[in-house]
């Protein structure tokens, strides 16, 4: 989920790096060196995620995850997502380098709070829980993230509502996908290396 | 899968000093996000395009990656004229399409092309060493570039670890459908390859530390300080001033 | 065992060529045959194509020329290989890649599922298949956690578990200790289908296969070196260090 | 060669316990010690501990218990192991995980970049050793496209170049095709430095190594087995398919 260069308007690419920059300074303060390998790690399979496609009917959607990478990173999901972006741009010149604090806010603001409103839920030894928050933090990041983007591009110019309100709906199906993917993916996790989920 | 055609060339682009070139992108894709007037930005489309050619890079593949960035323009290009409401620039049976929707799906076809060619031109020359070297040098904090650079890494990493464990789950007959075995294949894919990317991740930063890592990172790739590239800084920065002259004079 | 040359083709390969993306041939114009009953031995250097060749066949690397079929089946499409999958079963070169369900069970019954199997068949096939390799007390085991050894014998029961009528077995003895090598001998002497396997261990080739074949620039010949072959004696190591030439 | 036990010890190991988080420990109170000169080979099962141990040595794994010394220093902080690692190259078991720069020459001068070498010092060490090693052609191949037996030596070579006292060598034959082994065999002979040896291959380690040594419940011990040894004959395999028992 991106939005390209040459559509948004000055002041929201300016406040859009504004926020970024912030959020990447406190997730880049509260990261400590030895974290860093699994925050590339994470950055990394966020980066790879959109090269893959799931089926949804006839047709096929790439994933995000940057609901799962929320929920294992914390605020260090900022400069990871930033990063991912950048390695993004850089290899198939999706999104760029104007709008990379706009994309940034809109892929990790929905991450962080994910993180804050469901990794306690899936700490917990009750297995329905984890799974059920599971299942909402996944889709919860991707339909918020729909929603800055849509409210991204309202800002910039009036004229987007309609392109807004299709990419609002485009998200409905991703969105479950995610939810689904996220769920099953968390109960793994917490299987097979729980270190990972962090305590 | 992964591949960074562009970085590879010996053009005058390719030997300039990559904080030069970081630096004059950044400027000068700002100042074409922001411009409105067609004559500024058709002369930024032939700009860059002219960046694109004395970079010396492969015409079709740059025109390949264009047409994948298109697509999310193509979307405001189809839909803009047809909702944007205003004038109405002419009517094919009870479809109207209106001026202002033209004007601005015409203006953002070209921004993005023009930053995106500058981008390529000027930044996607350059190999992930000297990207990361660039990053160290222009003063960005030394925890995000070490994970800038470990994330390229680990890209290559998960990508084929990715391709792997695809290649298992083909060969045991497993066909993608709408179905929940499916997603939950998916998941459990993506799952391992978080835990086995990860323990990777691990080792390899272990090579690293036997090897005297300290998290600064040193590459044999040289760029001397050459009045060439203060020639070029001038050359990018005078170009980006007279593309804004020209967005004033005609626009403004 | 019947005369293999007597017995229908399993595989033919006609003039196969592959290369990888912008890279010189790897495979070239190569011709191959097992028959029903066979079991072959390949034995080439690093680099000479051998992995290539096996996923060629499983059609995870599509070729730019030459034939292949299958049990006597022209095998073009996608579709097709997807058929083929359910004949032949490929051990990979490194059983790190074969495994990615959270437990054992789960894998082994995922191939089951995959061909259609209710939940029910597919777990008993694999209980099955697990105990035929003594690993019934490993069901529960996370995948990720085992040893290297303990990993082979579950992927080659993740491939048993499809019936497949021929297996492909790339480097199966790399990196095992001793008894698991033991153990996984033993099984290919029981199983009863045809093989083909690499390996760079003359010894185990030997002794497991009916005749060796090599690559050689991209296609495959007999092999006609000779071989240093060994004849085991006894030997005592131990407290005193001492040095062999 | 001088007899090794009256040369100066460069590893002491001395009740030496390590276990991953949450789980069982691997090494036990173990003690161990390599001397100036000596080769010692380290035959064990899978999952047995063996590159645990390496990993501790280099101060990878924090160590819960025991004492490390190395040429007679003793090593606690991380700053004591970032001397270690100046003094003691390890091969991993997986050339994967070793290779992690864009070509081969930059691989090959980063450790002696890190060791504050300049550019032209670094250059000139690392196409030193990859000539050594016979990898002149390699300097701008891609690392992670080389081939298996490839990587192993370009690995190698990325430690040879910080120009260690000492070698760890995990599984250094692992996978590789005869010419290769030949040749790790022939620079393992020609360098002059003492090394530990992973490796399951009996033979192998009977060649290279003055001692062998096994992990057994965490702890090293002196290998007492009798081994099956091999000498060698020549033997002809070819046209004609032929059963071996
Ligand atoms: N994904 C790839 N992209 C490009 N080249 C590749 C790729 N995989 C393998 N190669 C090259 O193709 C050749 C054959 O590789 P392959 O893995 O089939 O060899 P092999 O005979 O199995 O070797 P080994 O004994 O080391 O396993 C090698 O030169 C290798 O470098
Ligand atoms: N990162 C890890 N976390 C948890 N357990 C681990 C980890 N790495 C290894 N182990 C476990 O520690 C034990 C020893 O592993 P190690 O890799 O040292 O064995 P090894 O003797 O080298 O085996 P091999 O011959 O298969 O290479 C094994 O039981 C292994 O499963
Ligand atoms: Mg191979
Ligand atoms: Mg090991």
């Amino acid at each position: 989920m991106h939005i390209s260069e040459g559509i948004l308007t000055w002041p929201v690419l300016a406040s859009g790096a504004a926020f970024a920059i912030a959020g990447t300074g406190i997730g880049l303060k509260k990261l400590k060196t030895e974290d860093i390998p699994k925050t590339a790690i994470l950055s990394a399979a966020f980066f790879v995620a959109s090269l893959i496609h799931v089926p949804i009917g006839p047709s096929s959607v790439h994933l995000i995850l940057n609901g799962i990478v929320g929920i294992l990173l914390g605020w260090a999901a900022f400069p990871a997502i930033m990063v991912a972006l950048s390695l993004q741009a850089l290899f198939f010149q999706y999104g760029g380098i104007t709008t990379l604090g706009v994309n940034t806010m809109l892929m990790a603001l929905p991450a962080v709070l994910c993180h804050f409103f469901f990794h306690p839920l899936i700490l917990r030894n009750n297995q329905f829980l984890s799974l059920a928050a599971g299942f909402s933090g996944g889709a919860f990041s991707v339909f918020l993230s729909g929603i800055l983007m849509a409210a991204f591009l309202v800002f910039a110019q009036r004229e987007f509502l309609e392109v807004s309100l299709l990419v609002i709906g485009v998200h409905i199906p991703v969105m479950i996908i995610e939810g689904i993917i996220t769920m099953f993916c968390i109960g793994f996790l917490k299987k097979v290396q729980p270190s990972l989920m962090g305590g | 899968m992964l591949q960074e055609p562009f970085s590879v060339g010996n053009s005058f682009l390719h030997r300039t000093d990559p904080r030069f070139r970081l630096v004059s992108a950044l400027l000068y894709s700002i100042v074409v996000a922001v411009l409105y007037g067609f004559f500024s930005l058709i002369a930024s489309a032939v700009f860059s395009l002219a960046l694109v050619r004395a970079a010396g890079l492969d015409g079709k593949t740059v025109l390949k990656r264009l047409a994948l960035v298109n697509g999310f323009v193509l979307l405001f290009l189809l839909i803009l004229p047809l909702t944007a409401g205003g004038d109405i620039f002419f009517s094919i049976g009870f479809l109207h399409i209106y001026q202002p929707g033209v004007v601005l799906a015409l203006q953002i076809a070209l921004k993005s092309n023009a930053i995106i060619m500058a981008f390529i031109a000027l930044v996607s020359t350059m190999n992930f060493s000297t990207l990361g070297h660039a990053l160290n040098s222009l003063g960005l904090p030394h925890k995000f570039v070490f994970l800038f650079i470990l994330t390229y890494r680990y890209i290559f990493v998960i990508e084929q670890e990715y391709k792997k464990i695809w290649r298992s789950i083909k060969i045991r007959g497993f066909s993608p459908k709408t179905t929940l075995h499916c997603y939950k294949t998916y998941a459990y894919m993506i799952g391992m390859i978080f835990v086995k990317a990860s323990a990777r991740a691990e080792r390899v930063y272990r090579a690293m530390r036997c090897r005297g890592f300290n998290g600064s990172f040193y590459t044999l790739a040289e760029f001397p300080s050459s009045g060439k590239n203060w020639l070029f800084l001038f050359f990018m920065l005078f170009s980006t001033f007279l593309i804004i002259l020209m967005e004033l004079y005609f626009y403004g | 065992m019947a005369d293999p040359s007597s017995t229908d083709p399993i595989i033919e390969l006609t003039g196969i060529s592959y290369s990888y993306p912008k890279e010189q041939p790897v495979l070239k114009n190569l011709d191959f045959e097992l028959r029903k009953g066979e079991r072959i031995g390949l034995l080439a250097p690093n680099g000479s194509g051998k992995t290539t060749l096996f996923h060629v066949i499983m059609g995870l690397l599509p070729v730019s020329e030459g034939s292949i079929r299958i049990f006597g089946r022209k095998i073009e499409t996608e579709k097709d290989f997807v058929w083929v999958r359910r004949k032949i079963g490929l051990l990979f070169q490194d059983a790190d890649d074969q495994l990615f369900s959270p437990t054992v069970l789960d894998d082994v019954a995922f191939g089951p599922l995959n061909m259609g199997k209710t939940k029910k068949e597919a777990l008993s096939i694999s209980r099955r298949v697990l105990s035929f390799l003594g690993l019934s007390s490993f069901e529960d085991r996370i995948t990720f956690k085992l040893s290297g050894g303990e990993k082979k014998l579950v992927s080659l029961a993740t491939v048993l578990s499809m019936d497949p009528e021929v297996l492909l077995l790339d480097e199966p003895l790399n990196g095992l200790d001793n008894n698991t090598r033991i153990k996984l001998i033993s099984v290919l002497k029981t199983i009863d289908v045809s093989y083909i396997i690499i390996s760079h261990d003359i010894d185990f080739l030997l002794e497991s296969t009916d005749a060796i074949y090599t690559l050689n620039n991209g296609r495959i010949e007999k092999d006609t070196t000779v071989y240093v072959h060994s004849h085991d004696h006894a030997h005592m190591m131990g407290n005193v260090p001492h040095q062999h030439d």
